[in-house]
């Protein structure tokens, strides 16, 4: 069971936890996020306890700089608005504090997710005769797509969510190409990365279309390829996650336990 | 001036089959009593306008009272599918539920241009999204000055908002705080509103991040503790996470929800749950 | 980040010859002491944003550092005429003063566009009006949904806004309370912005109606106790109303004017009047 | 010098005086005020000590339900948010509480009127090779006609104020007939009444045209006429201002007196 000395804490982490650390590391630089609830809100909350101390939280329910203690269930947790260095209408985050261009980093999850990074969050297509899957919806996903200087996606990976084609555009990612963006006025760079359980997706800065830039530790590129549902091309060099470090999975584990009223 | 009410005979007075209603407070401040008195009423063919429909919207499109939701985010907040809303959509249980799908950043602007008197507002939204093309409720507006395409919502003006907050004064003046989300625009985006709160008190001391709406804009304040419950009011109460994660398994079954519904809603008209 | 900064070396960094600067506070919280400080500095060629260019801007105009004023409302308030700003739109002195000029709920809405990252507002506004017809930065445009015609105000985005506060901590967080205007909107609107405070604190303990705007959307906070006299800072200071009512006199002659500048600001470079 | 007892409150109050009664009055039946500094102040303070004790005074500074429990000199005065009912942002009062249509009662003044209550509050044509004068400007007035439910117009009288053309329209009262506020989509009914020191025009219901409606005791409509800039036309029945009873004058004297801070 024993492994080189360096990999000792991936093979302790799961791969949940490779996504979450890898979420967190994505906020390097960063210095405000806008939070939602699971993934992102473990992520975010890792960050501002180990790489990135001075992180802003911003949660949509109105809390600028929220500092919860434990997990939050929903967006609109008493402990976020207590903690929070400021809390405002949501009209108010909406218009000034997101479109207005002051978030660094959004976080989206994806029921579907395409090679371009376009999410649906919308429906889900179960064929004809079948009444179309009926999903949340976009939620404030279009406009945090649209404004934060930049989008991580998270989601894990299987063929049932990285897909050829998207049942419908429920946010746009980069469209059809690098210059669609630009094009249509989107302010922000769109997805920068694409963080699943098997390792992180990236732009190909020349067609913008998602390829594979790093791995989990003990992952093949055949495993990732299986479990996307368009033929996935990696970059030039595919890099290995760096395992957790002992702060790192400390931190994460104790945040959880702490969660308390975690689903 | 807003009224001194009981909590049946204002959603009575306020609320009529086929209204458009607006029942919001995100997360925080969720006006359940009043929706499990519309439950009682059988106040039925509604509209109901909401960012987030919640387990609230949940039990009312479950009880068969909602022809139409106007919504951005229909899920049980870190707990999963709202089942109610899902089986309405895809089955058409109990009754067919028609859509009109905003995103959050689109409905709250819906709501504060149907405050602010225009017909519409402006946003930089859903650019390359399907959504536009399911809703007329979504267009585009080009800048007189810049030329740039930029996406407008229609106005929302629901017939009737309700919300709760913490305390009115006996004159029916509201005061809440904490994450007060987009009430003030619905409360003066609707024609009617009703305000249930946690208690009336004889004088509103300030309290920071307290926000008051006048008694001249409300036509109806109930007493009614605990109304925001499983919500949470700031200063009185804690979210019920729990009653969230136990209604995943109550909605998903049609029947164990309208044995919940004839139990905790129907069974026992008059009282709350607490 | 906000870096807490001495007055003088924040002014002579974040302001520039030729910037759009607005200095906001509505009656309350205005500037002054900033203003002042550009004075001394002699940052020219400016454009002046404010609603109401009240007695700060009369002082800045008849310094001959303005350029252009962008405003809505141009008098001494409850007292009369602005003698400064008359004299150099009348006479170009001491020099010319070009203007746009708005509706408050023009200006307002300007703002607002700002510190939304939006190219233009709507407004029911300016209707049956000569404006529109003398600023290039009103306009129409129709709504898409009901056709009617409403008015459109051009983003109001200054280089720098400054605006005073009761209290920032020390690592720059700002809070505000009080009659708060449009310094949120003018602050976020902004590329860069200054804050005097009357104090700076340890801990911003919570205030009734009390704003905070977080340290990463301001550039320098300057500790200035009493720096929007003769304005007010609610909480520490009243309005100094005998300087408003003198200030007519002082302002309607050239000549004393000038004398009150050499005496009051430039005589006594480093030291604000109290 | 005496006079019949039911005029002797009118000689005793000055002209001034009954221009602020009257304005008080005009205040019957409204919930809310729109209160700019000056005589709308006093007028609106004074009714509601006098007729309209729960009438809600809203200044533009952004106090909802203001009590000042003297004449504040400024909109802005400290007083105005301290016993206000609610304190918004100056966006949010002249969007959801004046243009929402919130307002019942707005008051303008005007350095110009003409017949059809539009006003001229910008600039003054003083001749060819001579500057215009310049004028405050807008304010909140294009917004306050537009919007309040009605609008009172308060001026004293003469042919300085009371002009055949104005030089520059800065706020449309009924433009130039009664069809022009409907066709431009002005929500509320405009002027309603001009008070003056020497008495009230009101609109002509079919015209729009202002004409005599009330005379101050002791004022003839001959010299009424020769203060107007236009030839004035009287409505059928012009009646008399009832002079102010004695509660509402010593009332206006005792605010007037402290004032305290006044002009």
């Amino acid at each position: 069971m024993s492994l080189p000395h360096a990999a000792t804490g991936a093979a302790e982490a799961t791969p949940d936890e490779l996504m979450e650390v890898n979420a967190a590391r994505a906020l390097a630089g960063a210095r405000t996020c806008f939070v939602g609830i699971g993934l992102p809100s473990t992520a975010a909350n890792l960050a501002r306890r180990t790489t990135q101390p001075g992180l802003v939280l911003i949660y949509e329910s109105g809390a600028i700089g929220a500092k919860p203690t434990r997990l939050p269930l929903s967006i609109g947790d008493g402990e976020l608005a207590d903690t929070a260095d400021a809390v405002v209408s949501v009209p108010e985050m909406f218009n000034y504090w997101l479109q207005g261009g002051r978030i660094d980093v959004g976080f989206l999850g994806a029921a579907q997710l395409d090679r371009f990074g376009n999410v649906n969050t919308t429906l889900i297509d179960r064929g004809s005769g079948r009444p179309a899957g009926r999903l949340p919806g976009a939620g404030g996903a279009p406009e945090i797509a649209a404004s934060c200087g930049r989008v991580l996606l998270v989601v894990r990976h299987s063929p049932r969510h990285l897909v050829d084609r998207l049942d419908f555009v429920t946010t746009l990612g980069h469209g059809s190409g690098p210059d669609d963006r630009a094009r249509l006025g989107l302010p922000g760079r769109g997805p920068v990365a694409v963080i699943t359980d098997l390792g992180v997706l990236r732009p190909d800065p020349a067609t913008a279309e998602l390829v594979l830039a790093e791995l989990h530790p003990g992952v093949t590129e055949e495993r990732v390829r299986a479990a996307t549902g368009w033929p996935l091309r990696a970059a030039a060099h595919v890099t290995t996650t760096a395992p957790p470090t002992a702060a790192e999975l400390a931190t994460l584990r104790d945040l959880k336990s702490r969660q308390g009223e975690a689903r | 001036m807003a009224d001194i009410r009981d909590l049946r005979e204002a959603v009575g007075e306020l609320i009529h089959d086929g209204d458009t209603v607006a029942m919001e407070g995100f997360t925080h401040l969720i006006p359940y009593a009043a929706a499990h008195e519309v439950i009682r009423q059988g106040i039925t063919d509604l509209t109901l306008a909401r960012m987030t429909p919640d387990v609230i919207y949940d039990q009312l499109i479950g009880a068969g009272l909602v022809a139409k939701l106007v919504f951005s985010w229909g899920g049980n907040p870190g707990v999963g599918s709202l089942h109610r809303f899902r089986d309405a959509v895809e089955h058409g249980w109990p009754r067919p539920l028609a859509l009109d799908e905003h995103s959050h950043a689109g409905m709250a602007n819906r709501y504060v241009a149907g405050a602010a008197g225009l017909p519409f507002a402006v946003l930089r939204g859903y650019l390359g999204s399907d959504m536009p093309s399911r809703s007329d409720t979504i267009a585009t507006v080009n800048c007189p000055f810049t030329g740039e395409e930029l996406a407008a919502v229609a106005a929302l003006n629901p017939d009737v908002a309700v919300i709760h907050a913490q305390r009115a004064d006996r004159e029916g003046n509201v005061q809440l705080w904490g994450l007060t989300g987009v009430q003030k625009e619905a409360a003066l985006a609707a024609r009617r509103v009703l305000v249930t709160v946690e208690e009336i008190v004889d004088e509103l001391t300030p309290v920071p991040g307290g926000s008051t709406l006048p008694t001249w804009v409300v036509d109806a304040v109930a007493e009614v503790p605990g109304g925001a419950h499983p919500s949470y009011a700031a200063g009185y109460s804690t979210r019920d996470n729990a009653y969230y994660r136990a209604w995943d398994a109550v909605s998903r079954d049609r029947a164990a929800f309208t044995a919940w519904l004839d139990a905790e809603v129907l069974g026992r008209a008059g009282a709350e749950r607490r």
